[in-house]
């Protein structure tokens, strides 16, 4: 079974990793952004797999220190994001 | 018993597995960036969902249980908010077609 | 032994991203590489050092710790260094 | 291993009185900064020279086993003859800054607390306390954090003023700074990987002669050389260290610099002492004699005072670095040529770093009483302000080695090794650098003693007591080369027998 | 071939692709991205080198402040990237730096293959004192009382990058406060997220923090967690930016280094002099400087995120 899982999360990772093509495709900055949330779920399912299949619970904490996370990157690029600021709306 | 929970360990970790494999596929090869937000927000919930449902039954007791549960939900959370933040980036920022 | 070798690789793509970008800001992403190499180097150390009913020497990975807090503590000022030159040099003190 | 000594706990207080003032400037803020540091000079003097008194009494290196935990597993600090010298040249040099500096970064009247005097006085306070971390520091990662505090703490100095010019300078310092640390701290780590420990007494008896340490050797050499500003890495000095203000430019210029330096010291004088590669040593050497050359050309050339001291940093920091091939392969006697190298070496170490921050400082009250630093426009100057003008003349005395200054000392003893070892290139290298120094020495004297007709026009005037602060300090270098041989043997005594005593198993 | 060989394999490779992405990709903003997301390779990376403290360490701060500070200056600078293009070494500098990068690399692959066996370790004695340290992380009566020296050194460097950071705002500005939140941004998302995440992360700081006394954890961590919500407050602008000459900011940034420097002094009192503990008495005395330097942490961390001041005291 821990063979299992630890193969499980070998393949989430390879196939999150397919997503980050979309990091360096682009072609918007948002694209990058939803890349790099899809490996942050991507990540979190691994560490959570690689928890159980080898005995390590901290682990655990691990995964759930980058879930409260995910979302703080993607705070950080909406709060700075190139479009929408408060002026350029008022303006149009 | 023991038979019992691996099979569904195996099920619903190879599922989740597969959503995320969805999940991938689409931001890949979906033509515009709203498609491709919302094959991420499936894969973000119902991949990493299925594979906590299958970890759960080896969880580190209820203490265990309750920290995978409450994993999934921050992840659910901030995803949720997270992809209508990037949307209405996007539709701001004029980014879609 | 695979992590040491993906250490080194990071040093070396780390000390050719310092020498070669010319904005700073990418000198600063390639110097935290180039640490991260470092302190993976340092971690595969650690894993070798293995005893004790430990799987890892906690030595080297509390001195991880450290670097980590310091390199961060370094980007930080850079960074904010970057800032305020690119700032000035626009002429608006905003 | 070696338990504490007596008077260990000195060392603890040399590091951590400079800390808790820190703590202490920041929350207090305002103009209680100033008072913080003001009420420490003394503490932390005295502390300097009690050190400095047992390290003589005892003959022996005091140290100090922090929280008990002896290494490998803790921290040792250390204080032999070098350290106990850099410790009070230290202190006499913050001192001296402190001194100077308390007019131009004084609380304003009205204001709660302006920007750059509580920078500058935390600053000047956490720099003291990284360099004494670095001259005590017995374990190799723990002089990694002290050399990156110092360099936190060094560099905002550089760009105090927030000109564009002055932020480039301190950005291109930052990044060379950092980029050497890294090149340490990956030393470090392999040195770690190879042997288990990183105080440096252990690693005295346990390095071999292998690729490992080869490597960590170069790595972590690089990286000190780049923050030394050693040629052909010196780029980021001079644009840094002129464009700060005087106080910091001596600081940075006097003593930060010397910070890295003695880590290569440490690194190859007491880590590795036996193992010292002669090729490496010849390397470090040329390096030096580049520096010493291309630096006083580049000073003589400059027309601007605050740069010619600047590019005079580059060409002494080269002196430091003839060290390394006239004073290694030596576990000898300490009167041999080795060890009169080393002792001229290190007094050219303590004599820079005071005859180099009286000269800034002197060209800061240049510059403040002028309103420029422009050297043609130097006529007359020796009339308005002879104390400063004097100081600078004899922190130059220094800087070329004439008699019977502190750098004459150390040349003479640099020279009379370069000769007796058979190595006469370096002794060339030491006579053309002191007549180039004396060409960018006159340089800046000539117009400033040829009587201008006019008087010249002042835009400021300089108090005494700062011009005399600056005189003490030059006189300081001076009063270097009278202090008889005796310590000097001291000095050369105690390193080796620290270093001889703890490889021993 | 074991699965764990083969997840190893899958990290590795992916490290190198986005480390190589990082140094080649032409966008400044895709570089940043890729850092953030190396920051989540590391961190599983460290699990797998079973340093789970390392890993959540690089989990708090890489996925936390780092991506925060980064991100903000790769948007604010996007002006200035053409600029710097023309900047770009010639090609004689490009292949030195290649030539000189690939035999650091190679030297140090080399003595990663053939490192010496047994390696050395001082696993054995840092676990011999646990037991009277009361401790259960190794890492933590490393960084706490083996080598107290280098946490406490560790935290003085931070209170200078934030002075350092500070010293660059414009005189007039001095005792402000930085600019963090440019007002509700998106109607409202980022604001929702700033009143429903905080609460969490904080609990979840806390837990970090306290089980790091005997799991991985501990107040670094900790304190990276509470100031990414803090951070997160300040952008959503539910929280005003403090005034860095505020008595509280002080405070709060100097007590932590403030309660480890005078409980190691009191270690005078005790045999093993400075930054040693009591006998029984380490595990609390541990726990308190711990506790001590997660409040600081918070405050110097999302300090140094929010910038130097912006806006004069006055306002």
């Amino acid at each position: 079974m821990h063979e299992f899982l630890i193969g499980a999360a070998s393949v989430v990772m390879a196939i999150v990793a397919l997503g980050l093509l979309r990091v360096l495709r682009g072609p918007g900055d948002a694209d990058r952004m939803m890349a790099a949330q899809l490996l942050g779920s991507g990540g979190i399912a691994a560490l959570l797999l690689v928890a159980a299949g080898t005995d390590r619970p901290a682990v655990t904490d691990v995964a759930l220190v980058l879930a409260l996370l995910a979302a703080f990157a993607s705070a950080a690029f909406v709060r700075h994001a190139p479009g929408p600021r408060p002026e350029d709306i008022k303006n149009t | 018993m023991t038979f019992g929970r691996d099979i569904l360990t195996i099920l619903a970790v190879t599922a989740g597995v597969f959503f995320f494999f969805a999940g991938t596929v689409g931001l890949l090869r979906f033509p515009d960036p709203l498609c491709r937000l919302h094959a991420l927000t499936k894969a973000d919930n119902l991949g990493l969902g299925l594979i906590v449902l299958g970890l759960l039954p080896w969880a580190d007791g209820v203490w265990g249980g309750v920290k995978l549960v409450g994993i999934w939900l921050l992840a659910q959370l901030s995803g949720a908010i997270v992809t209508q933040m990037i949307a209405r980036a996007v539709r701001h920022g004029g980014e879609a077609p | 032994m695979l992590f040491g070798l993906v250490g080194a690789a990071l040093v070396g793509l780390g000390l050719f991203g310092v020498v070669v970008h010319p904005h700073p800001l990418r000198k600063i992403l390639a110097f935290n590489l180039l640490g991260g190499g470092v302190f993976l180097l340092f971690g595969v150390i650690a894993r070798r050092g293995a005893a004790a009913g430990l799987e890892g020497d906690p030595v080297p990975q509390a001195l991880v710790i450290t670097g980590i807090v310091v390199a961060f503590s370094a980007t930080a000022l850079a960074v904010a260094l970057v800032r305020r030159l690119f700032q000035v040099m626009d002429g608006a003190d905003r | 291993m070696s338990a504490a000594t007596p008077g260990g706990f000195l060392l603890v207080l040399a590091i951590m009185l400079p800390m808790a003032g820190v703590l202490l400037a920041l929350l207090l803020g305002g103009r209680h900064a100033e008072r913080v540091v003001m009420a420490l000079l003394p503490v932390s003097g005295l502390i300097a020279v009690a050190i400095a008194v047992v390290v003589w009494r005892t003959g022996a290196p005091v140290a100090y086993v922090m929280g008990g935990w002896a290494p490998p597993l803790g921290v040792v600090f250390r204080a032999d003859g070098l350290s106990a010298a850099m410790l009070l040249t230290t202190a006499v040099v913050v001192c001296a800054i402190a001194l100077f500096a308390r007019p131009v970064f004084a609380a304003m009247e009205g204001v709660a607390e302006a920007r750059a005097p509580l920078v500058f006085w935390v600053l000047l306070i956490a720099v003291w306390g990284a360099l004494n971390a670095i001259w005590l520091g017995g374990d190799l990662f723990t002089l990694y954090v002290a050399l990156e505090l110092l360099t936190f703490g060094a560099m905002p100095l550089v760009c105090l003023d927030g000109q564009a010019e002055t932020l480039r300078a301190a950005l291109r310092y930052l990044l060379f700074a950092l980029l050497g640390s890294a090149l340490y701290l990956l030393g470090v780590v392999l040195l770690y990987g190879a042997y288990g420990t990183l105080d440096i007494g252990l690693l005295a008896g346990r390095v071999r002669d292998e690729p490992a340490l080869w490597i960590a050797a170069a790595l972590m050499t690089a990286g000190l050389i780049a923050k030394t500003a050693l040629f052909p890495l010196h780029l980021w000095l001079p644009p840094a260290h002129a464009g700060a203000p005087a106080a910091a430019s001596a600081l940075l210029s006097g003593l930060v610099v010397k910070g890295s330096f003695f880590l290569i010291v440490r690194l190859w004088f007491n880590v590795m002492p036996a193992l010292a590669n002669p090729w490496a040593a010849q390397m470090l050497g040329v390096l030096g004699a580049a520096a010493i050359i291309f630096g006083s050309v580049l000073a003589l050339r400059q027309a601007r005072l605050k740069l010619l001291v600047a590019y005079s940093t580059v060409a002494q920091i080269g002196y430091l670095f003839l060290l390394f091939p006239l004073a290694s392969n030596a576990i000898g006697p300490a009167l041999s040529w080795n060890g009169i190298a080393w002792t001229g070496g290190v007094i050219q170490a303590m004599s820079h770093a005071v005859a180099k921050a009286a000269m800034f400082m002197a060209a800061g009250l240049i510059g403040e009483a002028l309103g420029h630093d422009r050297i043609a426009g130097f006529g007359g100057l020796g009339r308005v302000l002879p104390m400063t003008v004097l100081a600078f003349g004899i922190s130059g005395m220094s800087l070329m080695g004439l008699p019977p200054s502190g750098g004459f000392m150390a040349k003479a003893m640099l020279l009379a090794a370069a000769v007796g070892e058979g190595q006469w290139w370096w002794a060339v290298v030491i006579l053309l650098g002191g007549v180039l120094a004396a060409g960018y020495v006159f340089r800046v004297l000539m117009p400033a003693l040829a009587g201008g007709e006019l008087a010249l026009p002042l835009c400021a005037t300089v108090s005494r007591r700062r011009e005399a602060v600056v005189l003490a300090l030059a006189l300081c270098a001076l009063l270097l080369g009278l202090v008889p041989v005796r310590p000097s043997e001291w000095l050369s005594q105690i390193g080796r027998v620290g270093a001889a005593q703890v490889s021993a198993p | 071939m074991s699965a764990g060989w083969v997840l190893n394999s899958v990290l590795a490779v992916l490290v190198l692709g986005v480390a190589g992405a990082i140094i080649a990709v032409r966008t400044l903003f895709a570089a940043v991205v890729g850092f953030v997301v190396l920051g989540l390779l590391l961190a599983i990376v460290w699990v797998r080198l079973a340093a789970v403290d390392v890993a959540l360490t690089e989990a708090a701060i890489g996925s936390g402040v780092t991506g925060a500070v980064l991100i903000a200056a790769a948007s604010r600078l996007r002006a200035t990237e053409k600029v710097s293009v023309a900047e770009q070494p010639g090609p004689a500098l490009r292949v030195g730096a290649g030539i000189l990068s690939a035999l650091v690399a190679a030297g140090l692959a080399a003595l990663v293959v053939f490192a010496a066996d047994p390696a050395p370790s001082l696993a054995p004695a840092a676990v011999a004192h646990l037991v009277e340290l009361g401790v259960g992380n190794p890492v933590t009566a490393v960084l706490l009382a083996y080598r107290g020296i280098d946490t406490l050194l560790e935290k003085m460097v931070l209170l200078l990058a934030l002075l350092g950071v500070w010293s660059l705002a414009p005189d007039m500005v001095w005792g402000g406060a930085p600019e963090v939140s440019a007002g509700a941004v998106d109607g409202g998302a980022l604001a929702l997220l700033g009143r429903v995440l905080p609460p969490v992360g904080i609990v979840v700081g806390v837990y970090v923090l306290w089980v790091g006394a005997t799991d991985p954890g501990g107040a670094f961590q900790g304190g990276a967690v509470i100031a990414s919500m803090w951070i997160l407050a300040l952008m959503a602008g539910l929280l005003p930016a403090p005034a860095i000459r505020a008595r509280w900011v002080r405070r709060a940034l100097v007590a932590g280094p403030a309660v480890f420097l005078a409980v190691g002094m009191a270690g005078f009192a005790w045999p093993g002099g400075f930054l040693s503990y009591p006998a029984g008495y380490a595990k609390p005395l541990i726990v308190a400087i711990e506790a001590a330097l997660t409040f600081s942490v918070v405050i110097v961390l999302g300090l140094l995120a929010a910038g130097p001041p912006h806006h004069g005291p006055g306002r």
